[in-house]
């Protein structure tokens, strides 16, 4: 059990996906200026980040290892990814129309989200985690993005009020207090090995 | 003089990553030195040329309920082919792009691109529009390595440029600074837009 | 080089197969009205529909949840292309603007301390309420000019917002991020309707004036040289203002801050000369109204107060209909105030301003002879209102001998003492009730009993200590059957056709003055006392709303209202000048005949507003927060040195001119010159700004 | 429908070519592929594990043979790096690996033509960080140098000569464990390559 614990703590704080592995930088940066849309955008990511690395997993394990086709990951991986991400909207538009109220509109910035893809390849390619353990850190790393993104939006919720010089204003000012935000992520660092 | 237009376009007015605020990840992320900065940009300009060539090519007989599925099959079958030659003949950048290069596939501007402009227009315009947004891209994210590994390690394509006496900011390799310059240089860009206009 | 066609192949077989089937499983079919609705929406997302964001009004709409014309955004034109992709008509609605209510920006205002803070209001509000010492002053951050989805507003110099009229949709995003609730929307319909509460900015003149006329905004404009825009803003409130100019006793002017310093600023006198201006020109400004409702109501007397009703009731799109006994309309205008005061030729031309308003006339056709109110109802109209005035008409008519019934069931004590002494009283069968009166209810209960009626009920509004008889009296009145029903109001009189049926009454044992009837309600069960005959002991009728009952027919979605000849009445809601709320002849407003026509105007339109809310079905209550006589509200008590300056004279007829021709008009009303001086007089009042530094008037008619 | 098998029928033929464009250009570049790879990630150790002045690139000569069986019975393949001084195979190089501590340390030994070492050195693991990882130390790996395989080829606590690092035994002995299998293997591997 205090494997996984520590697999989750790595990767919401100490690898932060955002913060310390660069990735899904685009909707970070891109919907973190109100905070419904970024606890929306959090909760799409964090489940199909989590459905998508249990899905790679298998075409990885089961279909790409075994016909010694490894090179082809990355052209299997964002096919999966890309219908995946089709099916759950369409999917969620039918059964489930509340769900797709809120997630709805951000289902297809999933698709070029480079934290989807990185998390499923990290964990499947680079890790080589076993299933459960692919599982864990793919929905860990979901939180990792969706506490980045809401800590982010909080600051810059704030920011758009505050007297902020003309030509920072925006998304310079939106960069630099994520760097500021990763500069506190670091502090992590070492926490776990 | 369309494609000129075209092409020139994505050097200054909408250069990706500091316009658009696009392909953040790989800006970011790769960005520890010019050199890297340089191979990072010129994968991805060879992605997004041959993608939009052969996307606009397609363009009348991709159903649009597939486009993006058919898009994304094609710009990842060039990005498999760049992992691939990347790792025979440049080993050493192959590993410190790492996965970078397979997340070229899902770098916002080459699917935008497909889909802005490949899917309505011609191969001639659209290789334009390639080779203009992915050089932009290029000079953006050398200009960024240039000053992270100057600020950073003090050189410059692996030259010592600042001399012994100057301390590195370690800090300008990690995350904090990659996104602190990149917002710097945001704020430079609207600075100078402002004063031209 | 097979397997790999064949995987990548196959994955992309399955894929295709995947999403063609599940374009079919999970086909949702998307209403393209819906989608089409949402592209004629604007987009701003400002919520100023009430639904979530534009998709969601799109939705409503395409549903026929939501009318076309919520999206207050977009205005006409979108409404329009909204109502053409449903195929149905768009209805007109009222445009909209916004409007910022303070006048002195954070550097003319006094401050409580200096803000250094974020630059936004709601910050700065947490902080104490903000700087300004005034507690519903602008705090100037721009709170509002950020949160506009369309660009209309922007910072002035000044520090206060300034809105850009032809960008401004009306959608109410500023109004809903203000803290201080100071910029608002203003519509025809909100300003006629509008009274003064504690959260916006007044001045002492605008608070007292029993019409509630905006008087430095007026005099603001009389400053600057635009006479008609003062005639504009005074007509929002009172649509007398030749007559007012002449007669009005302008209790505004004794609480002008100017008598701090030297003399009240001459309030009545600007207003005469605007609005002689207008009637010089020759030509009337246009009266802005709503969008007509359809919805005819009649108003019983053609004095200043039903006339205003009518008025107003026209201003907020109603069809009214002024009922007047007499040949002339005018009432107490015409018939008791001198020509030298008031010429007829004035007054006339005033009324006709006021037909020509949209207001229907039907002289000689008095209420109780020619006309009923049950007569009108069953004529269609949706509402009758009566404003038989502040002297009962009966009695300037020559004393009756057969008491006429004017409303149903209601009769006047001293008509029917004066029948009884001719001996022709009538029979009075059934229930009766006599409200007010004083010493004479006890009497005149018995004098009911005497005429036949089973039950005889006095409501007084004093509770028993303090009514005006000895306990001993009231005991032996009781041992005879007489009914009181002390500290009790009547609230509402129900009737069918021409009868009167039953009456409402509240005991106001518990009552805290300024609560509603339905704050009253809650706390105890409302008395319905079957009642036939209503003797009031005021020497007039009250004003009061007569209204149709609609009953609900049918089951589910079938159920419609249907009018039945069942009527209620709704007594208007109370104006700041009264000291209780609940019930008819209220003490401090309803039960004084009117001193003034001022008054008698505030009364008539907040009576046509009363109308208007039961027309709109909703509860007929004065707004939360009205500023009342007895509001303590901030104000000065001395002003900082500013140089005195004389009021202007009025100008007036010689003693040996007026004995000459007795008919001229005195007073001959201001010049231009000294318009433009006496509105510079003023000090451009808020709750407590003012104006510091006065203009010279050199700079001022350079500047004009 | 016909749009459904349209959409179906273009997927699949983009993704076919792809695979079929994509087989090629693996082939093609699978050659320089696997020898960058060897090159970067062996091609440091053999370089430290072979003894000094051979003139060929143990890379590009490297010997290809199947020797024994896995679990399950598949021919394993093992590759040999040869050095070769005056066209002589003089050294070889060849790796091995043996569980340590946490997870199998793999190594890289150089070995003359009589069965003596000639380096050692330690190509991936997972050891602790600070303990056990501190095989891949100078001071432990140059312990192993000129040994052969017999008792000497063991840690001091057994009798040995190898000194291993302290609080770290276990680490410790997987690179001796491996060092020995490579060993143990060394007589089939010469018949095989000489």
């Amino acid at each position: 059990m205090s494997e996984y614990w520590l697999l989750i703590v790595s990767a919401v704080f100490v690898n932060n996906i955002v913060l310390a592995r660069y990735l899904g930088n685009c909707p970070f940066l891109g919907v973190s200026t109100r905070m419904d849309t970024a606890t929306g955008m959090g909760m799409a990511v964090i489940f199909v980040t989590t459905l998508a690395t249990a899905i790679t997993w298998f075409v990885r394990k089961s279909l790409l290892e075994p016909m010694g086709l490894e090179y082809l990951q990355t052209i299997a991986f964002i096919l999966v990814i890309a219908t995946l991400v089709q099916l759950v909207e369409m999917f969620l538009q039918k059964s489930i129309p509340a769900l797709y109220r809120a997630l709805g509109i951000f289902l297809p910035l999933i698709t070029t989200n480079c934290a989807v893809l990185g998390t499923a390849v990290l964990a499947v390619e680079n890790e080589d985690f076993n299933f459960m353990e692919g599982l864990v850190f793919a929905f860990a790393s979901g939180v990792g993005f969706s506490l980045a993104l809401v800590l982010l939006t909080g600051i810059r919720e704030r920011c758009a009020v505050a007297p902020i010089p003309k030509h920072l204003q925006g998304m310079p000012v939106g960069l630099a207090t994520a760097g500021l935000l990763a500069l506190a992520f670091l502090g992590f660092i070492g926490m776990v090995h | 003089m369309g494609v000129a237009k075209e092409f020139t376009k994505g050097l200054w007015k909408e250069v990706p990553p500091f316009r658009l605020v696009l392909g953040l990840c790989p800006t970011l992320a790769v960005t520890t030195a010019a050199e890297n900065g340089l191979g990072m940009g010129l994968a991805t300009t060879f992605v997004l040329v041959c993608s939009n060539f052969i996307v606009s090519l397609l363009r009348s007989i991709i159903p649009s309920k597939v486009r993006i599925a058919a898009y994304i099959v094609v710009i990842a079958s060039f990005v498999v082919i760049v992992e691939l030659t990347m790792q025979a003949y440049f080993y050493p950048l192959y590993k410190v792009l790492g996965i970078f290069i397979p997340l070229i596939v899902v770098n916002c501007i080459i699917l935008g691109r497909a889909e802005a402009f490949a899917s309505k227009n011609g191969p001639v315009l659209s290789i334009a529009d390639g080779l203009g947004m992915g050089l932009g891209f290029t000079l953006s994210l050398t200009f960024l390595g240039a000053l992270r590994e100057l600020l950073g390690s003090g050189t410059i394509f692996k030259h010592a440029v600042l001399g012994p006496s100057f301390e590195p900011f370690a800090i300008m390799l990690k995350p904090p600074g990659a996104f602190i310059c990149l917002g710097l240089i945001l704020a430079t860009m609207n600075l100078i837009s402002t004063r031209k206009s | 080089m097979l397997s790999a066609i064949l995987a990548i192949g196959g994955l992309g077989l399955f894929a295709g197969i995947g999403l063609a089937v599940a374009s079919k499983v999970f086909y949702v079919y998307v209403d393209p009205k819906i989608v089409a609705v949402e592209e004629a929406l604007p987009g701003a997302n400002c919520g100023g529909c009430g639904f979530p964001g534009c998709s969601g009004a799109a939705e409503a709409i395409a549903m026929g949840k939501a009318d076309p014309t919520i999206c207050v955004g977009g205005g006409p034109d979108t409404h329009a292309a909204v109502a053409a992709i449903l195929g149905i008509e768009v209805k007109e609605v009222e445009p909209e603007i916004a409007r910022p209510g303070c006048y002195y920006g954070p550097q003319e205002a006094d401050l409580k301390y200096v803000y250094d803070g974020l630059n936004d209001c709601r910050a700065a509000m947490l902080l104490n309420g903000g700087a300004k010492l005034c507690p519903v002053g602008c705090l100037g951050l721009g709170s509002c000019v950020k949160a506009c989805p369309f660009g209309a507003l922007s910072m002035g110099d000044d520090g206060l917002p300034v809105v850009n009229a032809s960008l401004c949709t009306g959608c109410g995003t500023c109004e809903r991020v203000c803290p201080k609730h100071i910029i608002t929307l203003t519509s025809n319909s909100r300003r006629v309707t509008q009274e003064y509460t504690l959260d916006q900015c007044s001045a002492p003149c605008q608070r007292t004036c029993p019409a509630g006329i905006d008087i430095p905004a007026y005099i603001d404009a009389a400053g600057r040289g635009d006479y008609l825009e003062a005639v504009r803003i005074i007509k929002e409130k009172n649509p007398f203002p030749l007559v007012c100019g002449r007669i009005c006793v302008h209790p505004c002017e004794n609480e002008c801050r100017r008598n701090l310093l030297d003399e009240p600023v001459a309030i009545n006198p600007i207003k005469r000369f605007v609005a002689d201006y207008e009637m010089k020109s020759g030509s009337r400004i246009p009266i802005e109204k709503a969008p007509a409702t359809g919805k005819r109501v009649a108003v019983i007397g053609g004095g200043a107060e039903g006339l205003t009703t009518a008025f107003f009731l026209a201003r907020l799109g109603h069809e009214p209909t002024v009922v007047e006994g007499k040949s002339h309309l005018g009432g107490l205008l015409r018939t008791i105030i001198p020509d030298a005061r008031l010429p007829k030729d004035v007054l006339d031309w005033e009324i006709q301003g006021i037909l020509e308003a949209g207001v229907t006339a039907q002289t000689n056709k008095k209420l109780g002879r020619d006309v009923s109110i049950q007569g009108l109802l069953d004529d269609g109209y949706d509402a009758v209102f009566v404003a038989t005035g502040g002297w009962d008409s009966q009695m300037t008519d020559g004393l009756p001998t057969q008491p006429v019934q004017a409303l149903p069931g209601v009769q006047l004590l001293v008509n029917l003492t004066f029948a009884h002494m001719a001996g022709n009283a009538p029979a009075v069968g059934g229930d009766a009730m006599i409200v007010g009166g004083g010493n004479a209810s006890i009497d005149a209960a018995l004098l009911l009993k005497e005429l036949g009626a089973q039950h005889v009920h006095v409501v007084f509004r004093s509770p028993r200590e303090e009514a005006p008889f000895k306990d001993e009296e009231i005991q032996a009145a009781e041992a005879q059957g007489v009914i009181f029903h002390f500290r009790s109001a009547i609230t509402r009189m129900f009737g069918k056709g021409a009868e009167l049926t039953h009456v409402e009454v509240a005991s106001l044992e518990n009552y805290v003055p300024g609560e509603t009837l339905q704050q009253l309600h809650a706390k105890a069960a409302l008395q319905q006392i079957p009642v036939q005959t209503l003797i009031t002991g005021a020497g007039r009728f009250p004003e009061l709303i007569y209204a149709p009952v609609y009953e609900l027919r049918g089951e589910g979605d079938q159920q419609e209202a249907v009018r039945t000849d069942r009527w209620e009445t709704v007594v208007p809601y109370a104006g700041p000048f009264a000291e209780e709320d609940v019930g008819i002849f209220r003490p401090g407003e309803a039960t004084s005949d009117y001193k003034a026509v001022v008054e008698a105007i505030g009364a008539g339109r907040r009576g046509a507003i009363s109308v208007h809310k039961r027309l709109l079905g909703e509860e007929v209550v004065a707004p939360p927060g009205m500023i009342r006589r007895t509001t303590t509200v901030l104000n000065v008590d001395r002003l900082e040195p500013l140089s005195p300056q004389p009021r202007e004279k009025m100008p007036a007829l010689s003693p040996a001119e007026q004995l000459a021709n007795p008919k001229a008009e005195v007073e001959l009303g201001f010049t231009e010159e000294q318009v433009r001086r006496e509105a510079q007089r003023c000090l451009r009042c808020g709750l407590i700004c003012y104006r510091r530094t006065v203009q010279e008037p050199e700079s001022l008619a350079k500047s004009a | 429908m016909r749009d459904l098998v349209k959409m179906v029928v273009v997927l699949t033929v983009i993704c076919s070519a792809s695979g079929l464009v994509l087989s090629y250009v693996n082939e093609a570049t699978k050659e320089p592929r696997e020898y960058q790879l060897l090159k970067y990630v062996k091609g440091p150790s053999i370089k430290a594990v072979l003894p000094e002045g051979y003139e060929n690139d143990p890379i590009t000569d490297k010997i290809v043979f199947k020797m024994g069986t896995d679990e399950k019975g598949h021919p394993v393949e093992k590759t040999i790096f040869p050095a070769k001084k005056g066209g002589k195979i003089v050294a070889l190089a060849y790796d091995s690996a043996a569980p340590g501590y946490h997870g199998n340390i793999a190594v890289m030994i150089g070995v003359d033509l009589e069965g003596k070492l000639t380096g050692v050195s330690i190509m991936t693991h997972t050891e602790t960080p600070g303990l056990g990882a501190r095989v891949e130390e100078p001071q432990f790996t140059q312990q192993f140098a000129g040994l052969t395989l017999s008792e000497e080829l063991n840690l001091s606590t057994r009798g040995g000569r190898i000194d291993g690092i302290s609080g770290a035994t276990l680490s410790s002995n997987g690179v001796v464990n491996a060092v020995r299998q490579a060993l143990e293997q060394f007589p089939k591997i010469k018949e095989e390559v000489l």
